[in-house]
């Protein structure tokens, strides 16, 4: 099964890499990503899987956005002249050396790739361990939030640069926007009706897996995208772009302060296992709920706010 | 070597290939994160076995972790989902902004406008 | 019910090939959605084989966001192609 | 707490970027810097005597992330903040807004938190924060930024990172932790066939972050693109490339005797002859200065792949001078450049009567680069070059060399008649700016005079430089400095060569596919 | 019992499915392809889901499965709208059996 799988992933990134248009590259990586979703659940890690096929979801949104001008055979064929502009190199220097390189690097990796068993020392350690260290029943979300809140601090941080970015390295100052361009589809009244019902589940579906997270797979990561997704929902039905972004933008950093605090409180500064024996489950068991429900609405705010950069400004 | 690590590496350098013989930036960012997938379906084939189970706690049916899968690789790629999705979304606004001043998609050509002034 | 499984990969196989010659981009689109739901429906059989109720999580995130990566798509590819030819 | 040192820059940035304005923003950095500065040295005392060592969270073993400082990583932290503070101090009178003391901030955190980390994805995440940051920054100037050079830096940085984390996938599958130190005990007991593509990997990424040959065209992209701001290149230049040298010798020490210290020793100098060539063939100051970067990281990876102890504590030692004097060049030249308004070599004279202080400064920071008696450098160079054999000692003398004839070249703008105006609002601004760069200049002249006690508070090893040494250094010192100055006549006439030189850049293309096939050149080796 | 009568129904829709994927390699125009595809798949889907509802009796994973089979019905058939829609709007035409242009 994984094996049939893993060749239909290899089949959609071959067509990632040899297609022609911006547009069926995208829908290829599309489908690319959502097929690794598959492999991974069969890895047996659903937690990843969600994360990959919710991010690919949003990766293909930005794609859209951003190159939404190289659809079209007009722009392609202007790119061609441009290539014309800078001397050619024969085809034998530009597409034959590199194969030769490429399969050259590849067969010295697959030489020296011995298989070999996996080193159970780290897995077996955590996995006997977690739920008496942090609590819950999910070993990722104990790793994630708890074994190494510290990376997750500066992911976090991550996000927060990046929306720092975009909005640096644009080169629009506004943060306001009335009246953006508006889609050209004209919605159906049947379309706007069904989205209607939609964007509800999304986001009682991103609360579900906050809450769920240290029970079950999901987490803060994937609800809180699933809670932007409720706002890409209403880009859909209302078309306007009225959202405060900047005091979003201020929520999202003073989230990221609390996160910041409230992970060097309990786990940095060893107050969680100060905690007596009674209430021990009961104070991981908020905490992991806490520290998932801060995750998922930063992550949900900093996704609200890089969806209208790139949609609401960036088109124009 | 499991089929899911194989494929992965070929993967890799085909996304190497790519990126070494376009021109296109558009394209240099969409090989990149088609090479970050391929990073991460790596890591997670690292403990391969078939049917293995999701480390959570009332799935896992043994007591020596065989048959279940490594949570720690899992959490790691989880990290590396989000460091990927933050990078893509600054690469594509660096590129609409590149756009906007040089009106090309080339690397090249980007190259001779900005040195032309 | 692993005989499901295997028949639903074939399938997915068969239309890939549409993904690869659909002569417009509308065809690519079709045959993309076509592929996202028996995805869907792959899990769910195998949720069902597993006994495990957290799988149809990602059976639900399946239709959300294919839906919406798809819809964001065919939304901004309207004002893109114009006079039935692609891109 | 080693995690306070990290975190609370983080969270002070934030802090302020929510609740204060630009003016106050200001003070509460340069208090926080002062700050930082105590308690790192405070940190530094105590690493000296033995390596302080904490578990995030206090978990079992090694579950959780592992903070270590010894000394290496101390003095690093402790440079850090120094040159932290100095541009905190020259950046005063500008106006810079508070997402700028945001970002440096955050970087000065991630940086701290790179060279304390004991832990393998910690640090894959931290580069990533510190890789992101540099790119906003050095593109911080809206109106004059370049945004190809940008891409360029993020993209060739992020696809290399992936060889770094494919490295760490297969050693996490050999040895079963993300622990460094773990790993260290543990990756003897490994058969070496199996640790070949783990090294390989991973040192094709530490290779990109040290600039080594081929993988040298992202440095001027990073150092001398259009619009960055002068600060921003001090620290890129020195924390942010040490960083990677940091990395690679963490990671060398990881393999342990497995480790192949002669590839990195060739590599490393011809990287620095290269480096040389192509400096000489500059214009622009920035790219001069970013191409004597190379140069010197370039020697450093040669140090410390040869010889023994000696030549490992010289080279730390020279780590230090080498990011002291780089600072101290990227900020004087930042003056200059804001002084005459161009990058040009030839636009540029009379900096010495025009802004004499800068111009001392740049002189020895010049000096101590290319190892002059009694400055800092030349007591590191000495140390290296102690125990090499006949052809490690002419090599290094001939970087020596290559180094003073850069200066040769560089030296044209300080003579000559200045043709700018001085402006009154301005110079509140250039005095506080200079006086900032002063201590970088003392602390070059002070490392050399107090070098065998420096040594002994850094390494808690004395060794001093005896007189024969210094007078047979000081011969051959004065021999090639008359041999560059006669060398730099001869290259003044325009060359095709060196126009070539002066021209060359590979594309995005050929520096991806110069990382395959180091990664490739080092499989061959280490492999057969 | 309960396993041969689900595995019955799922097979059938199994057999939805494979003529979706048939119709979309029979017919040679877009509009008639969507036509065929959507409609059958959905179908196919939701006999597919009815019998693991069935497998599974009155349960929580029967809820479940029951809320995506909700889903389903609601976005496939959206999805194929706003595709035809949109195709149609920006000018895609329709074509005859025999690969002639219309009007």
């Amino acid at each position: 099964m994984t094996t049939l799988i893993v060749i239909l992933w290899l089949v959609c990134s071959v067509f990632v890499i040899f297609e022609k248009k911006i547009v069926r590259m995208i829908l290829w990586l599309f489908l690319s990503s959502i097929i690794a979703s598959i492999i991974y659940l069969l890895l047996g890690s659903p937690d990843l899987a969600m994360a990959e096929a919710t991010a690919s979801a949003f990766v293909t949104i930005i794609f859209v956005i951003g190159f939404e001008k190289f659809f079209n055979l007009r722009d392609m064929k202007k790119y061609l002249k441009d290539e014309k502009e800078i001397e050619k190199e024969n085809k034998f220097k530009r597409y034959i050396l590199p194969a030769i390189i490429s399969i050259g690097i590849l067969v010295l990796f697959i030489n020296f790739a011995i298989p070999v068993e996996q080193n159970d020392y780290l897995k077996n350690l955590i996995l006997d361990r977690f739920t008496i260290d942090i609590g819950g029943e999910n070993a990722v979300t104990a790793i994630y939030l708890g074994y190494r809140v510290y990376d997750t601090i500066f992911e976090a941080l991550l996000l927060v640069i990046a929306v720092v970015a975009v909005v640096h390295m644009s080169n629009f100052d506004i943060t306001k926007v009335n009246d953006g361009k508006h889609s050209e589809l004209e919605t159906s009244g049947m379309a706007l009706f069904l989205v209607r019902i939609v964007a509800p589940i999304t986001i009682i579906f991103g609360v579900y897996l906050i809450a769920n997270g240290f029970l079950s797979a999901g987490g803060g990561f994937q609800g809180g995208l699933a809670i932007a997704c409720f706002f890409v929902c209403r880009f859909f039905i209302y078309d306007i772009y009225d959202l405060p972004i900047k005091k979003i933008n201020r929520l999202e950093d003073f989230i990221f302060i609390i996160i910041v605090a409230m992970a060097a409180l309990t786990i940095f500064a060893g107050l969680i296992q100060q905690v007596p024996y009674r209430f021990m489950t009961l104070a991981q068991e908020i905490y992991l709920f806490v520290m998932n429900a801060l995750i998922g609405i930063k992550v949900a705010l900093g996704f609200i706010i890089l969806f209208y950069r790139y949609v609401a400004i960036e088109r124009n | 070597m499991s089929n899911v690590e194989l494929v992965s590496i070929i993967v890799f350098f085909l996304a190497f290939y790519a990126l070494v013989t376009n021109r296109n930036i558009i394209r240099t960012i969409i090989f990149s994160s088609l090479m970050e997938v391929s990073v991460i379906t790596f890591w997670l084939s690292i403990g391969f076995r078939e049917r293995l189970n999701p480390p959570i706690l009332y799935t896992m049916a043994d007591y020596e972790h065989i048959y279940t899968a490594d949570p720690v690789t899992q959490a790691l790629m989880l990290t590396a989902v989000v460091i990927g999705i933050a990078v893509t979304a600054i690469k594509t606004i660096m590129f609409i902004t590149l756009y906007r001043k040089y009106k090309t998609t080339d690397w090249d050509l980007a190259r001779i406008r900005k040195t032309e002034g | 019910m692993n005989y499901f499984l295997w028949i639903l990969v074939v399938l997915i196989l068969l239309v890939i090939f549409r993904v690869i010659k659909g002569p417009t981009i509308w065809d690519r689109v079709l045959a993309f959605n076509l592929i996202s739901h028996k995805f869907i429906i792959f899990i769910v059989i195998f949720a069902s084989i597993e006994s495990t109720t957290f799988l149809l999580d990602l059976a639900i995130i399946y239709a959300l966001f294919g839906f919406l990566g798809e819809i964001f798509l065919i939304m901004f590819l309207a004002d893109r192609v114009r006079g039935g030819k692609e891109e | 707490m080693l995690t306070l040192y990290v975190v609370s820059p983080i969270l002070l940035a934030v802090f302020m970027y929510l609740f204060t304005n630009d003016k106050a923003a200001k003070i509460i950095a340069i208090l926080a810097q002062l700050a930082l500065i105590i308690a790192s040295f405070n940190l530094f005392l105590q690493a000296r005597t033995y390596t302080v060592s904490e578990t995030v969270g206090n978990y079992y073993s090694v579950t959780g992330i592992r903070l270590n400082v010894d000394g290496l990583s101390s003095i690093l932290i402790l440079l850090t903040t120094l040159i932290f503070l100095t541009i905190t101090i020259y950046n005063f009178a500008e106006k810079k807004s508070k997402l700028f003391w945001l970002l440096m901030f955050i970087w000065e955190g991630s940086l701290i938190g790179i060279f304390m980390t004991g832990d393998f994805f910690n640090r894959f995440v931290l580069m990533e924060v510190s890789t992101i940051i540099s790119t906003i920054l050095i593109m911080y100037n809206r109106k004059h930024r370049s945004l190809y050079d940008g891409l360029y830096y993020l993209i060739i940085n992020v696809i290399s990172v992936q060889f770094y984390l494919l490295g760490v996938g297969y050693l996490y599958r050999l040895t079963g932790t993300l622990d460094i130190y773990e790993a260290t005990y543990r990756i003897p007991h490994i058969d070496p066939s199996l640790l070949v593509l783990p090294y390989a990997l991973i040192m094709t990424f530490a290779a990109l972050k040290c600039a080594l040959i081929p993988m040298t065209t992202w440095v001027p992209k990073a150092l001398a693109t259009a619009g960055a701001p002068p600060t921003v290149l001090a620290v890129m230049s020195t924390v942010q490339m040490t960083s990677g040298i940091y990395l690679f010798i963490r990671m060398h020490y990881v393999f342990g005797d497995f480790a192949n210290n002669a590839i990195f020793a060739f590599v490393g100098a011809s990287t620095s002859i290269v480096g040389i060539f192509m400096a000489i063939s500059q214009k622009n100051i920035r790219h001069m200065l970013s191409y004597l970067a190379v140069v010197q990281f370039g020697l450093i990876i040669f140090g410390l792949n040869t010889g023994d102890e000696y030549s490992r504590i010289g080279t730390t030692y020279h780590m230090i001078n080498n990011a002291i004097a780089m600072a101290a060049l990227f900020l004087g030249t930042g003056i200059i450049i804001e002084k005459y308004q161009t990058k040009d070599l030839d636009k540029i004279q009379g900096v010495l009567k025009s802004a004499p202080i800068t111009s001392y400064v740049l002189i020895f920071a010049f000096l101590s680069i290319f190892a002059t008696p009694f400055l800092n450098g030349s007591v590191s160079k000495q140390l290296i070059i102690r125990d090499m054999d006949i052809l490690g000692t002419i090599i290094m003398y001939i970087i020596s060399l290559g180094s003073m004839v850069i200066f040769f070249k560089f030296s044209s703008i300080f003579f000559g008649k200045s043709k700018i105006e001085e402006s009154e609002s301005e110079t509140l601004k250039m005095e506080i700016q200079e006086f900032s760069i002063i201590p970088l200049g003392l602390l070059c002249i002070l490392g050399g005079i107090f070098s065998r006690e420096a040594i002994g508070i850094f390494f808690n090893a004395y060794k001093s430089i005896n007189i024969a040494e210094n007078i047979q250094h000081g011969v051959i010192f004065v021999i090639s400095i008359v041999i560059a100055f006669f060398i730099n006549k001869l290259i003044k006439k325009d060359t095709p060569i060196l126009k070539k030189l002066q021209t060359y850049d590979m594309g995005i293309r050929g520096i991806i596919l110069s990382v395959g096939l180091f990664f490739a050149f080092i499989l061959l080796i280490v492999g057969f | 019992m309960i396993e041969i009568i689900s595995n019955v129904i799922i097979s059938i829709g199994i057999f939805f499915l494979i003529i979706g994927v048939f119709g979309i390699y029979k017919f040679k125009d877009f509009y008639r392809r969507l036509l065929v595809s959507s409609k059958v798949d959905t179908v196919g889907a939701i006999t597919i889901l009815i019998g693991v509802i069935i497998r599974h009796g009155f349960s929580f994973f029967s809820a479940k499965t029951l809320l995506i089979l909700a889903l389903i019905l609601i976005l496939n058939p959206l999805t194929a709208h706003i595709l035809l829609r949109t195709a149609y709007v920006s000018g895609h035409l329709l074509e005859n059996e025999d690969n002639k242009k219309g009007d």
